[in-house]
């Protein structure tokens, strides 16, 4: 409880930049909310185009192209009829917690927004511990993710559930432990912060936490190779089988609005955030999000999925162990002065070390996790 | 080190994304380890055997087409074997070289969608599964411009096929088999080395040698554990004994090596049209026969090597103009046999590739 | 393969997908971009030939649905029978083409037309005088490759470059 | 070339080991009497020469006064096979041993006879209709079912 109270505090009274609005914080507060809201969404709305034009065309195919221009309103034809349809609820459900869970999924994945700077200072809530809150707020979805596969009463919601709460579990560890060696380099938690640090983008002095972040947090958000939580192949549509309508759409909201969060984050912790020459600084975020976006759209085309004791495996046997290898030579590296001195130096030392990881790890994962168990 | 929970029934299908169609699993489920499973079929059962019964020899064939339909040339062929065994009919040499173009080029295609089918199972995004419609779709562009149609071809007839092949077919073909060996290197830098595919399928549900044959299974099946067991090479029919091609074989018969074993034999089977290309003779294509056929009263077994497995026809005929009992030998339904074996104590995620790797079309198992 | 378990694998995978992205995708606009389809097409229709038929009834015989019938009449005068009603159910049509190959005077053909859905099921059954051919219902080539000859060759997939490799 | 075995002579050697268990044979095939249907379908996969390790199919014919159910065998080994046949003749309640112990293949296409047309396997694991539902009345290849 203390430090979701800390959390609050920090909400309402510490601001490293004070906002010059008239009327002081309480319109920066309105203006962000409803900014953020906006930028979702739209941005979702921005994805699902890409995802499904993208995919397409790696799939020789042409996606959609018949609402508007290009088919750019297809997302807007598609959340049309999602929501005109009718909203069945099972008959054997929890209803209560059937009517609770999407919004309980929901709300996280916008509060991610609230710590994200579009530009410099630009954001909701400039927290000195807004990478903390970020881990915290993201993996309350998981709650509304149970909490439809339990309230379905169905047994693939069931089990996908499951699958999903047993891969967030595990995948938080090392999505934190790869935090931590960026949080170690730029010297704060704050996101703002960390951004302004990134003289040098923090992919090339953290190539390895780079890949684990990005593992993880395709992991975390359920999508290929991880997105056995809603694997259509085996359990059909996972946790939300038994959805329709607009509660439907709150879940397909929620994936997208996740993807674009964890896209959002991976851009501002390694890529540099706002932060870019000649192009306005915001643009130069969304552009960074549609990128980090479209590599995981390029592994979803491309890649199967793994199984779940094999998802297991490669969080505790693979990303684990690598992220402590990650954070104990950045560690060191900080120890010796490196960031500030010898970045260049840095940047070659790092990647040797990933590349050399990566190859002894990949040849020791293979010999775990897999096998039959007799019944 | 495994806990025990209470066990619990999941039924899979008649509707569900990967059961190829309207087939049932009755998986009975500890955690995500399949305890025990059952299989249930007879949603899509049309009873062939009794309309065949019904029917006059050639109003039989647009029946078989809707057996296995993703490979209705293979089923008019063995169809027509068995008429034509049953009745002592020669059929003239250009056909039976069409037939063998055709009938391989019916294989790849069934192939094809069998490991499109097998890897959108592992959870490839219908990427590999709509590169192979593509290729697929050459082929069918093929047999649309021989026979008229695209899913249900009806081209074959007793006694030959029903027309020869148009002036234009041989150019394309050529064009296909000059593009389909790029098509395949292309195929294989995509998926077969990929890691999480080795992961996921190697040594997942090993069907053993000793185990494929007393369970009767047959063709990729069979040959994927390792038993060197082709109809073509073993029980030579229609004219598979003029041509030199080889039977590929895997070792363990585990998910990963059914999915080698299927694209290998697309390889053997282009090598196979690329010499009846060389030889086609040019001559009659159908044999003059009565317009109802009257075979001899008797019985008759033929079978060939379908893209599924054996594929059989066993026809009794009593000398009336349609026969006394038409059994069908489906592959599809006996391969299934061993899928009990196969799935035990694996996690329900293995159950649907090892499933995807017996490659079943429903339309066959319940006929 | 030294490297084959190290990830190499995934990154040929990637390779392949991102080269089709830039690729001409493989797939056709239907109704703006019409392909030509097989000379032998086996359609819905049949087309009928009211000077050639004799009333002989060999296709409503083969036809292993039932779905045409046939009645005739004796005309005395002239020696021959006449067709007072040819009528094909064609929602039971199963486009085998048996009927066409059985007749033994080529009165009977498909049609080369493909669009030929309709509202109403009693709409899909064509009696004597919308089966005859007309500059719209053309006749296809199954089975008689003279007539094939002349209708427009076929759109063929492999003909179509979708990509450079 | 798959070698059909002659049915004569494989019915000389099943006739030394268990005398009267043949009700004929021909060239195609041999017809075993129904009660000694499993020791003479053990006979031939265990002897060695025949092997006959794989079952190809199994199917009944109905005949109205009698089902006669055929047994297809190969031997993968020595690239033979043979036909073996057994006929029973109680249309209301016929009975016949079951092989599935022998050839797992037989299972699904046992199940398949069992509900198509009416034979029960006596021995089978698991004897349920296969494709119609269990309500079902009548078995519907039998000759009379229409």
């Amino acid at each position: 409880m203390a430090t979701i109270e800390l959390n609050i505090y920090n909400l309402v009274n510490f601001q490293s930049i004070p906002p010059d609005w008239p009327g002081g914080f309480w319109w920066h507060w309105l203006f962000f909310t409803v900014v953020i809201i906006g930028f979702v969404l739209t941005m979702v709305m921005g994805v699902i185009y890409i995802e499904r034009r993208g995919m397409a065309r790696m799939q020789s195919r042409l996606g959609p192209n018949r609402t508007g221009p290009f088919g750019l309103l297809q997302p807007v034809a598609d959340a049309i009829k999602v929501l005109l349809k009718e909203n069945i609820v099972p008959d054997a459900a929890d209803k209560l917690i059937h009517w609770l869970a999407p919004v309980v999924a929901f709300a996280p994945a916008l509060m991610i927004f609230a710590v994200v700077p579009f530009g410099n200072g630009v954001l909701l809530a400039d927290l000195n511990v807004g990478i903390l809150y970020v881990v915290a707020i993201s993996s309350v979805s998981t709650v509304g993710i149970f909490m439809a596969g339990w309230g379905s009463s169905n047994k693939y919601s069931l089990l996908g559930a499951m699958r999903n709460v047993a891969a967030v579990v595990s995948y938080e560890i090392p999505l934190v432990l790869a935090i931590v060696g960026v949080v170690l380099i730029s010297g704060s938690l704050s996101l703002n912060q960390m951004v302004v640090a990134q003289d040098v983008p923090f992919i090339l002095l953290q190539p390895l936490g780079f890949l684990l972040f990005f593992a993880a947090g395709c992991a975390e958000i359920n999508r290929s190779p991880f997105d056995l939580m809603e694997a259509d192949s085996e359990i059909v549509a996972g946790f939300h089988t038994e959805y329709s309508g607009m509660k439907f759409a709150m879940f397909y909201l929620v994936e997208y609005a996740e993807a674009v969060a964890i896209s959002a984050i991976i851009a501002t912790l390694f890529l540099g955030g706002w932060r870019g020459p000649i192009l306005p600084p915001w643009l130069w975020f969304v552009v960074k999000v549609i990128i980090v976006f479209f590599a995981m759209v390029w592994t979803r085309t491309t890649l199967p999925r793994i199984r779940i004791d094999q998802l297991m495996a490669f969080a505790w046997k693979f990303l684990f162990p690598m992220s402590l290898f990650n954070l104990f030579i950045t560690a060191l590296q900080v120890l010796a002065g490196w960031p500030t001195e010898l970045v260049w130096a840095m940047i070659i030392v790092n990647f040797a070390v990933m590349a050399i990881l990566v190859l002894v790890w990949s040849k020791l994962f293979f010999k775990l996790g897999r096998g039959r168990i007799e019944v | 080190m495994a806990v025990r929970t209470e066990p619990f029934v999941l039924n899979m299908g008649p509707v569900h994304p990967s059961t190829h169609g309207v087939f049932r699993m009755r998986v009975t489920l500890d955690g995500e380890v399949v305890v025990d499973i059952e299989p249930i079929f007879g949603y899509l059962h049309r009873g062939i055997e009794k309309l065949a019964e019904q029917r006059t020899y050639t109003g039989i064939i647009p029946l078989t087409d809707r057996l296995d339909y993703i490979s209705s040339m293979s089923n008019n062929f063995a169809y027509c074997l068995a008429v034509e065994k049953l009745a002592g009919i020669k059929v003239p040499e250009r056909a039976e070289y069409i037939r063998v173009i055709i009938a391989e080029l019916q294989r790849v295609a069934a192939l094809l969608i069998a490991v499109g089918a097998f890897l959108n199972d592992c959870g490839a995004f219908f990427t590999p599964f709509l590169y192979m419609f593509r290729e697929r779709e050459r082929i069918v562009d093929l047999f649309e411009m021989v026979s008229g149609q695209r899913l249900t071809y009806n081209y074959m007839r007793v006694g030959g096929v029903s027309q020869d092949l148009p002036d234009e077919f041989m150019p394309a073909l050529r064009k296909f088999m000059n593009m389909m060996p790029r098509f395949m290197a292309e195929y294989d830098r995509l998926l077969v080395q990929n890691e999480i595919l080795i992961a996921r399928a190697k040594g997942v549900g090993i069907l053993t040698g000793e185990q494929a044959i007393n369970c009767s299974a047959s063709g990729p099946v069979l040959r994927a554990s390792g038993v060197k067991w082709d109809i073509r090479k073993a029980d030579p029919y229609s004219i598979y004994d003029r041509f030199d091609f080889a039977i590929p074989t895997q070792t363990t018969g585990d998910c990963y090596d059914r999915y080698r074993q299927r694209v290998e034999e697309t390889r053997q089977s282009l090598h196979i049209i690329r010499q009846a290309m060389e030889q086609i003779p040019s001559g009659p294509v159908r044999a003059e026969l009565p317009q109802l056929i009257r075979p001899p009263a008797g019985e008759a077994y033929a079978h060939i090597e379908a893209p599924k497995g054996e594929l059989g026809f066993y026809l009794v005929s009593d000398n009336s103009i349609a026969p006394y009992r038409c059994h069908i030998r489906p592959p599809s339904l006996i391969n299934l046999t061993a899928l009990r074996d196969m799935v035990r104590g694996w996690k329900i995620a293995d159950l649907i590739i090892i499933f995807g790797s017996i490659d079943i079309t429903v339309g066959e198992i319940d006929r | 393969m030294k490297f084959e378990r190290y990830g190499i694998g995934i990154a040929k995978g990637l390779t392949v997908t991102i080269r089709h992205l830039f690729r001409h995708p493989t797939v056709s606009q239907y109704p703006e971009q019409r392909l030509n389809i097989s000379r032998r097409f086996r359609g819905n229709e049949l087309v009928w030939n009211k000077e050639k038929c004799t009333g002989c009834g060999t296709c409503a015989k083969t036809c292993p649905q039932g779905a045409i019938e046939i009645v005739t009449s004796t005309d005395m005068t002239e020696n021959k029978y006449v067709v007072d009603k040819y009528q094909v159910d064609t929602g039971y049509c199963i486009n085998c083409g048996l009927c066409i190959e059985s007749c033994p005077y080529e009165a009977l053909y498909f049609s080369h037309a493909f669009e030929c859905a309709r509202y109403r099921r009693s709409e899909l059954v064509q009696s004597k005088d919308d089966m005859l051919e007309t500059p719209e219902r053309k006749v296809s080539g199954y089975f008689y490759p003279d007539k094939a000859n002349k209708l427009p060759e076929q759109t063929l997939l492999v003909e179509k470059v979708t990509e450079k490799r | 070339m798959t070698v059909s075995l002659s049915g004569k002579e494989v019915a000389l050697k099943i006739e030394g080991e268990f005398p009267g268990s043949l009700v004929e044979s021909s060239q195609e095939n041999l017809v075993v009497k129904s009660d000694h249907l499993l020791d003479a379908a053990r006979f031939l996969k265990e002897t060695d020469g025949l092997d006959f390790d794989y079952l190809n199919f199994v199917t009944a014919v109905d005949y109205y006064d009698h089902f006669e159910v055929s047994y297809m065998l190969s031997s993968l080994e020595h690239n033979h096979c043979l036909t073996v046949k057994t006929r029973c003749y109680d249309r209301e309640n016929p009975v016949l041993p079951s092989v599935v112990g022998l050839w797992q293949g037989a299972d699904f296409q046992e199940r398949e006879i069992y509900d198509l047309f009416g034979i029960t396997f006596e021995g089978h694991p698991n004897l349920k209709r296969i494709f119609l539902w269990a309500g079902f009345e009548g078995h519907p290849l039998r000759k009379d079912f229409i």
